[in-house]
């Protein structure tokens, strides 16, 4: 006798996830080549500030806002520290996850209790649905969404979802939510390189060129 | 002491780290015993908790020992092993322990009751009882 | 083999009293997760309980599930339903053997046919049949012979119910369960490997008394197989406070706290380990320290390997991954330098403007 | 030769570098830049928030630099890039843009809009398709040698001007000096008073300078064009004069994007580094004060603020220099709202005050200086741009209010100490 919820789980975490991981990893790569080979032209005005030291603390410093604007759109501003800051927790430190981390690069680090992780996750969640909302209604954000958006949004909140019920077994067998879960992980995973997920990674590097286009002119950023 | 459910009720020191170890389950229980006592008193509904059923850990043990504790009845029957039949010190709520033969545990149930029904004489007894003295008096009779 | 009921006739012969009678009901309905509410029910089921004959056909298999319910030897509750059942066939347990025991097994599907039990253990192999034969008869031959005249099948033992190890990749043999082979029959699966004494005892005393029970959606009993490990794990406020053993030798390990990180199965495995517990009652495998492998579960054999955290991936995906970054980098420099040669174009094809070629000439 | 859209596409695909790449990768279309554009924020029209401004670079990078881009665009499912994209994003790239660099501060993900806007105009006006005042600008510029055509005798009445005003000689073309003075037409034009101004704290400072005939126009209408071409032209006047001339330094005067245009793009447009430093003049103020080579006396006791032209401050880095010079002079100094680093635009910057067509939304983009300025009520509004000055001016009398605008440059002159 076949146990489909089992079954799907297995082939979750074995091809499926080797699928997932492939174009993940290898489409990340690419991507990120497709950046840096384009290179750019020395700049031959001479400096005025430390360009270098200046990107470098951009890619940190630009993660706080500047002040007076969070009331002109505060939804995507509130909304979006709660969303990535619950996925962060959600994702980072549920122990199951770490043992992956650990699994994968042996490196391991504590795990926090449900409570917390299950508050990030609602909240996450609720964000997300409030960054949805915002997308139909607000007139800038509604002018600026495509398709790509909406996938992202109920890309990324799918995991949320299907893990906080898999852990709580709200509804359904557990194993197949559990199966769902990662399943939806592995979609993420997929459309990451293809869409604009790619800013988890590239944010780092559009945030380090402003912060040295800027220093180098000795100007903030 | 391999006695099912309660090994630790009977070696756990206080310092065993595992007599610490709880489900949470001990609370819950103390109030569904709770309801079926005032129950009791109120319409004489009879419960009987199976704790065979009920996830328990050591620590969960010590809870439902200490809140219980021991009162003025403690009977043992001697049937097919031996079993303890044994008031709380909360007059109404009994605890009976059923073991074999080899003293191993079989089930345990808390009873909420006047009087546990194990330890009234059963009809089916009574009448094989009756049979057994009168078949006694006869043999006496022909002996005299 | 006698039809009739049978258990008030063997409490007289042994001489039971009805208190004792009634200590076994209280037990029995204990030992089948039954309410108490229901011992005066299960007490007029026993009385009215027929004899059956049982045939216990024992195929590709380790005799771990025999060896689980002799754990369980007189004089208990479970010798009590042995008493009360009539087990023809049995390999390991019969004391005739060849041509006798066949014949004992044909004796009694003949007698009691379309009455008797079949109960089963071990995986039953379809690639070449001839890979497990008893006294020359195919695994495959023997079970369809038997099955045919059976009231209800057991499936004793993953192997039995699912396939078990037989079936472990990449499975040599084509070894499956039961309910792969025979269709038209009432199977119950009662897996585990071995299977809990108590359950196997529990589950041929409630068929026995109130017939096939609720069944789960592979065949197993609800009563014992309704909720997961994990659930009923007293561990389990470990794992909520995020508490976990790294390792079998660190202070997790000692201070008892949540083995997922070691590989623990317990989320999706569906047993009464947890409840029940093993060696009547004494420890199951968390309790001992170890993560449950998650026997009771079709193909558990296969699971990713059995110290694997169930979150992590269960294939050699590292070497996916290090293939994928290489790849993803030969093609991202290829397509880059595609686009590196168009700037190039780009440049070379640059017009250099003055200020008067601003404007289109339409 | 003209203008044609292969040859806008060309430049843009010449702009296109990995920071474009990384900048279009990370966007992840949140919008927050919208509400730090003067032109959003001022008509609430979501065709103007800057990031879509970009919409069409965005096509052509990723139809023609990513590998997935490309795939879809063989598939079909992406248009290509046409002339009618270019005509349909000519306003947003040059009416509603004054690259003031607001959103670029603020971008979550880090992505410098303004310099992608620069880029974009690029391939814009290599396409031809922009807006007519900068094409004659760049033809007066190319030709007369000023955008606002020939100034050769403007520039002499005015020195002369300020020889007569002050009692110091200003010398043409005279080698071997230290400095070399270079003004923006407006200043020419309209504000000639700075000429006193620098001679006066000049020669109080004991600097050699000189301006010289062959080049004397500090703007760069290659700039606000977006043309490349147009830009190293005029730059390479500047840097040929200064280098004939022998000169250490380079003034690079109140002008916005005269300092972006010699200062940061100057050297990559001609392909080397200077002979010389370029400095712009409020630095080399606030340097002669730290060197105690620049004293003043006396305070100035209206109520002043300082108006940060964007290309100079926010995008040019001098942001304590004008306020310690500030401070010197001024008994009450007060700053306005988003003051220094994120100060709104006076909205005239980047070729936006030239372009007709954009009057009505520089207008309306004034609304936001208004507040800004309501709010603080000065009496004097300094700044450091002649060209945030024009606009300033002619704003204020278009909305009826009475502050007045001056140069620092000049303030800075009004209270020199002449004992010293």
């Amino acid at each position: 006798m076949n146990n489909q919820a089992f079954d799907l789980l297995m082939w979750a975490r074995g091809p499926a996830f080797d699928i997932a991981l492939m174009i993940f990893a290898g489409g990340i790569v690419l991507r990120i080549v497709e950046i840096f080979v384009l290179g750019r032209k020395k700049d031959l005005a001479p400096a005025k500030g430390n360009p270098v030291a200046q990107g470098l603390k951009t890619i940190f410093s630009r993660s706080v806002p500047r002040e007076g604007l969070v009331k002109f759109a505060p939804i995507t501003y509130i909304g979006g520290y709660i969303f990535h800051i619950g996925f962060f927790i959600a994702f980072f430190f549920f122990a199951p996850h770490i043992a992956l981390f650990t699994d994968a690069f042996g490196v391991s680090w504590p795990s926090t209790g449900r409570v917390i992780v299950e508050s990030a996750t609602a909240l996450a969640l609720l964000a997300l649905i409030a960054l949805i909302y915002s997308r139909f209604t607000d007139p800038v954000r509604k002018a600026l969404t495509t398709f790509d958006d909406y996938l992202v949004l109920v890309l990324s909140g799918l995991p949320l979802l299907t893990g906080y019920i898999a852990v709580n077994k709200l509804f359904g067998d557990p194993t197949m939510m559990m199966a769902f879960h990662i399943l939806s992980v592995e979609a993420l995973m997929i459309a990451f390189p293809f869409t604009k997920l790619m800013h988890a990674f590239s944010f780092a590097i559009s945030r380090y060129y402003n912060g040295a286009i800027q220093g180098r002119k000795g100007a903030e950023s | 002491m391999d006695n099912r459910h309660s090994y630790c009720a009977t070696t756990s020191k206080p310092d065993d780290v595992l007599s610490f170890v709880a489900t949470g389950n001990a609370a819950p229980l103390l109030h569904e015993i709770k309801h079926a006592l005032s129950k009791l008193l109120d319409s004489g509904v009879e419960h009987i908790i199976d704790l065979g059923a009920i996830p328990f850990g050591p620590g969960d043990e010590r809870i439902l020992d200490d809140v219980l504790g021991d009162g003025e009845v403690s009977a043992t029957l001697t049937i097919m092993g031996e079993s303890h039949v044994r008031e709380t010190k909360i007059p109404g709520v009994w605890r009976v322990d059923h073991l074999d033969e080899k003293g191993q545990f079989q089930s345990r149930f808390i009873e909420i009751t006047f009087m546990p029904d194990i330890l009234k004489t059963q009809r089916e007894d009574a009448v094989q009882g009756l049979e057994t003295l009168a078949g006694r008096l006869d043999t006496l009779k022909g002996n005299s | 083999m006698s039809n009739k009921a049978m258990l008030p006739e063997l409490m007289k012969t042994h001489g039971i009293s009805r208190r004792a009678f009634m200590k076994y009901c209280a037990s029995l309905a204990s030992v089948m997760a039954l309410s108490p509410a229901m011992v005066p029910r299960i007490a007029e089921a026993l009385e009215n309980a027929r004899r059956p004959s049982v045939i216990w056909l024992s195929f590709q298999e380790c005799t771990g599930c025999t060896e689980s319910i002799l754990r369980s030897h007189s004089p208990t509750i479970e010798d009590l339903i042995f008493n009360a059942i009539s087990l023809d066939y049995h390999h390991t347990l019969q004391a005739a053997s060849g041509h006798a025991a066949e014949a004992a097994r044909e004796q009694a599907m003949k007698e009691n046919y379309g009455k008797y039990i079949l109960v089963v253990d071990g995986s039953i192999p379809i690639k070449d049949p001839g890979y497990s034969c008893i006294a020359g008869i195919s695994n495959l031959d023997m079970l369809k012979e038997t099955a045919a005249g059976a009231a209800a099948i057991v499936s004793v033992g993953t192997c039995a119910a699912y396939g078990g190890i037989g079936h472990a990749d990449p499975n040599p043999t084509g070894a499956v369960g039961v309910s792969e082979i025979i269709k038209d029959k009432p199977i119950i699966n009662v897996p585990g490997c071995p299977p809990i004494p108590v359950v196997m005892t529990g589950v041929l005393a409630h068929f026995l008394t109130f017939g096939i029970p609720d069944l789960d959606e592979l065949g197993r009993p609800k009563a014992f197989y309704g909720e997961s490990i994990h659930d009923r794990c007293y561990r389990r406020p470990f794992y909520d406070k995020g508490m976990f053993a790294e390792n079998f030798d660190d202070e997790g390990a000692r201070g008892g706290w949540c083995l997922y990180k070691l590989g623990c199965k317990g989320p999706i495995t569906k047993s009464a380990c947890a409840t029940i517990k093993w060696n009547n009652g004494v420890s199951f495998p968390i309790e001992a320290g170890h993560p449950c492998l998650g026997c009771t579960e079709p193909d558990f054999w296969d699971n990713g390997g059995f110290y694997k955290p169930l979150s992590v991936p269960a294939g050699d995906y590292r070497k996916a991954g290090v293939a994928a970054v290489a790849g993803g980098a030969a093609i991202g420099v290829a397509s880059a330098l595609m686009s590196k040669a168009k700037k190039a174009k780009a440049a070379k094809a640059h017009e250099t403007v003055d200020a008067h070629d601003l404007e289109k000439s339409s | 030769m003209s203008a044609t859209f292969e040859r806008g596409l060309n430049a843009l695909r010449e702009q296109i570098d990995a920071p474009v790449a990384s900048f279009f990768t990370s966007c992840v279309n949140c919008g927050l830049c919208a509400e730090a554009c003067i032109f959003y924020r001022a008509t609430e029209d979501p065709k103007y928030i800057p990031i879509k401004k970009l919409d069409l670079m965005r096509r052509v990078w990723s139809r023609e630099f990513t590998l997935f881009g490309w795939i879809a665009g063989a598939l079909g499912l992406v248009k290509p890039v046409t002339d009618k994209d270019f005509s349909d994003w000519e306003t947003l790239v040059y009416d509603s843009c004054t690259m003031c660099g607001r959103c670029t501060l603020v971008c979550p993900v880090g992505n410098d809009i303004t310099m992608m806007i620069r880029k974009m105009r690029e391939g814009m006006s290599a396409a031809g398709h922009a807006p007519v005042e900068l094409i004659a600008a760049a033809g007066r510029h190319a030709d007369l040698g000023s955008p606002m055509g020939e100034l050769h005798p403007a520039l002499h009445a005015q020195v002369k001007h300020a020889i007569k005003d002050t009692g110091i000689e200003i010398e043409f073309d005279k080698p071997g000096v230290d400095y070399m003075v270079i003004l923006s037409a407006q200043e020419i034009a309209e504000f000639p008073d700075v000429l006193g101004a620098m001679a006066k704290i000049f020669k109080k400072a004991g600097l050699t300078w000189t301006i010289s005939n062959e080049a004397f126009e500090a703007t760069n209408v290659g700039i606000q064009l977006g043309n490349r071409d147009v830009a190293r032209v005029l730059v390479q006047r500047v840097v040929d004069a200064a280098e004939k001339l022998g000169v250490k330094y380079v003034i690079s005067p109140e002008c916005g994007h005269a300092y972006q245009a010699l200062r940061w793009e100057g050297p990559n447009l001609i392909g080397r580094s200077y002979k010389f430093e370029v400095i712009h003049i409020i630095e080399l103020l606030d340097k002669l004060r730290a060197e105690g080579k620049l004293k003043t006396k006396g305070k100035n006791t209206q109520k002043l603020t300082f108006h940060d032209p964007c290309q100079i401050n926010r995008r040019g880095g001098i942001n304590g220099e004008p306020r310690r010079l500030m401070n010197m002079v001024a008994e009450n100094f007060v700053e306005t709202d988003d003051a220094g680093t994120m100060n709104w635009c006076c909205g005239g910057g980047g070729g936006v005050g030239s372009n007709e067509r954009a009057e009505g939304l520089r207008h309306a983009a004034f609304k936001l200086k208004k507040i800004q300025l309501e709010k603080v009520e000065p009496e004097v509004i300094v700044t450091m741009c002649a060209y945030c000055h024009h606009t300033l001016d002619n704003v204020l009398e278009e909305f009826n209010m009475d502050q007045e605008v001056m140069g620092l440059t000049e303030l800075v002159a009004e209270y020199l100490d002449d004992d010293v």
